[in-house]
């Protein structure tokens, strides 16, 4: 019998090593895996590779990795939100590579490698200062870009509905980079709200299949990550 | 001249019926208090959302129903909720009719610089380039810049044109020739050009020099 | 308000020219718009170039369009299934254009289309018969070759589901080319099992959203396409 | 040798616990009715099936189930439907176990050409060569071809490996020599080559020439 739950996150972020490439999923609190974070940040693994929209905020989750000394580099978009503290002053002092990139572009580079590409053509960002050194080429009578796919080691999201197989549900604004994440990283885990035994979850409901999906672990959200109820569906 | 919601009203009087507005952070974000009633406009959100309602009353927020300014939001029958891959698909694809954007500064051209602030510390750029260069339609709020980089109230409704910017209209109060000394590019002004047409509230008490 | 819903597949193929590019969706009967290819069949427009999966089977549907002598060109991957004869006859005559595009890379084209990609890099079919012409590269050790995007000028696809706001549904297996699909053309049409109020579609359940489609019309299935009844969801 | 339903049982046989198996039309279609009692292994279809279950009971059809091959099919508990894009990643990206492929000839480096056989009036690929460039283990199941072009009933259980094809079982009642004697390519024996233990059900009475 297949079965890809783990008990715990410890268990889960057991096998990331010093120098991992790290998908984190989320954008703003729905989606984010808090827990899976605060036991990345007890395991110890150093000089990480973080994928993710931002930089992390105040002093917990990505933003306690942060403010631990863990992050080596950052591929994200938007790293300027307020309360990046912890990233900022790395960055600032130089502690920190960080390579800025379209948000939708991060999320089809992050697609393209889950789907088996080599890459593709983008016209966002042709001609500005991200452009730079990237093949460029015009298509259509417009210039594009040339990106690369975007692998991982781990990818780390926060589901709603998971089961033993590794399917995977989302709420509402959960979505977001956790579906093309899961299926980009060499060991992709979910942690869910809801474990449900095998065949609860309609087969037109599955948001991502199983198949994609290494590990799954029920668990409460990260207190911070949960200040507002859960209202509809 | 006008307030940040007058800016928000204007914007959204404009919007036709049958719109899918992607609406940025800060002003724009104000947009979606003043649609219009009646017409069906569909607002999006880089996170995966279209068919965003206004903000949730206290007590009622979901905590997985933001927007892309991490804001609570809700959500209007027939709306959708989709993946990141997929919204982008929307964005880059031409599937928007308009974007209604924040910007530090507008060049003649219609180019915005909204991902970089000259002393900013941390760059970003979120899913603003996506929206430039995806969206048929991108409308800039902004609050006018001097070319000393002064900021000030809102003062008029400018086209960016193959031509250059044309004036079509100034907020109450304003003359041309005012907008026109508060702006480094060069405006042509339209042969209809007049004063906007909105309530008194919107209407900032004086020019803030 | 917006109300995207018309009476009739005559009127939602009425704006079709001699000369259009068609995509057709569909694999097998599953999301085959088999009343809109009826009206297409009535309404005389002909050149067509038509993009689907297969070359359609016996004599109704798109074996009918070829049989009509309609198509001048077909994009598709499998058009060798047995019950196609109305295209073969005129294939082999040399009357029909014939473009072969392996299944995945024929989905991916459409959905980069669709999504304002300008093409992408592939390893399917690098190396064979298939790749002549085409650019290569090595990416990651590998040989990949370039593909472009796929538009259309109309889409047609059969739903379960939609309302006047163009939101769409689908039972089971009939999502396959229809969803790309209805993103990569300028007119989408989708025609749907059951017309429902706009909002009875749950957000979380849509599998396209309505911008991307432009008319929808409900109408009971082609009844070579109804062969067996629905059982369950 | 093997019947067509042995080759399909000995290939079930095969497959280990939680692979993730696409099943191509003919031969391969039949494995799916031989799976090992008590294995989660999930079969996929490209037309964005992915836990298929045997084939429905007379009248229990259902009109949009159906696979690849255009057969209606169940659905066991745990399965998802999702549309062509996704179906193809999960091909091309390498997340299926395995490919069961028919073919019409394998030649000795694993090369497959099964979307153009000679003498067919249409060419057509379908999915295969997705297939062939994005699953890590493609096995062929194929009626045993001589260098005359005469089908022949299954043989033998050959690996493609980076030396050449590996002669791993033989069909009983044939003999290793039997197998080279109607192989083009040169076999190497296993030194742990054995006759295949299947049931005799599945073993076809002669040897057609």
């Amino acid at each position: 019998m297949i079965d890809k739950t783990l008990k715990t996150c410890k268990e889960a972020v057991a096998s990331v090593f010093d120098g991992a490439c790290i998908m984190l999923g989320g954008f703003g609190d729905p989606g984010l895996p808090g827990m899976l974070l605060e036991a990345l940040r007890e395991q110890g693994a150093k000089n990480l590779w973080i994928i993710h929209n931002g930089a992390g905020q105040g002093d917990s989750c990505l933003g306690g990795l942060m403010g631990d000394g863990r992050v080596r580099k950052l591929t994200c978009s938007f790293p300027s939100h307020p309360g990046n503290q912890a990233f900022a002053e790395r960055y600032m002092r130089g502690e920190i590579e960080l390579e800025i990139v379209p948000q939708g572009t991060l999320a089809e580079r992050i697609r393209s490698a889950g789907a088996g590409l080599g890459g593709f053509f983008t016209p966002t960002g042709a001609g500005t200062e991200l452009a730079k050194g990237k093949e460029s080429r015009m298509i259509n009578g417009r210039e594009h870009i040339f990106e690369t796919p975007l692998f991982a080691d781990f990818a780390f999201v926060r589901a709603y509905q998971g089961d033993r197989l590794g399917n995977l549900t989302f709420r509402m604004a959960m979505r977001n980079f956790n579906v093309p994440m899961m299926t980009a990283a060499k060991v992709s885990v979910a942690e869910v709200d809801e474990l449900l035994p095998a065949g609860q979850i309609d087969p037109a409901d599955v948001h991502v299949p199983g198949i994609f999906v290494d590990h799954v672990v029920q668990v409460a959200r990260h207190p911070v990550l949960a200040a507002v109820q859960k209202v509809g569906r | 001249m006008l307030n940040r919601d007058g800016i928000a009203y204007r914007v959204a009087c404009e919007l036709p019926e049958g719109s899918y507005v992607n609406l940025g952070i800060g002003i724009p974000t104000l947009v979606g208090d003043y649609l219009p009633q009646g017409k069906d406009i569909f607002l999006h959100s880089e996170n995966g959302i279209l068919g965003m309602g206004p903000a949730p009353a206290p007590g009622k927020e979901d905590i997985d129903c933001i927007n892309a300014g991490k804001q609570y939001v809700t959500m209007l029958p027939g709306g959708s909720f989709f993946d990141h891959p997929t919204s982008f698909s929307l964005i880059r694809g031409g599937h928007l009719t308009h974007a209604i954007l924040g910007a530090f500064e507008v060049a003649a051209n219609g180019d915005m610089a909204n991902w970089r602030s000259p002393g900013d510390k941390v760059p970003g750029v979120g899913g603003a380039m996506d929206l430039a260069f995806g969206v048929k339609n991108v409308w800039v709020t902004m609050t006018h810049v001097t070319n000393k980089g002064k900021p000030k109230t809102d003062l008029a409704l400018i086209d960016v044109t193959p031509d250059g910017l044309v004036l079509r209209e100034v907020a109450p109060g304003i003359d041309p020739a005012t907008v026109q000394a508060k702006t480094e590019a060069p405006l042509r002004i339209a042969p209809d050009c007049r004063e906007m047409n909105v309530p008194a509230k919107f209407v900032a008490s004086q020019l803030t020099a």
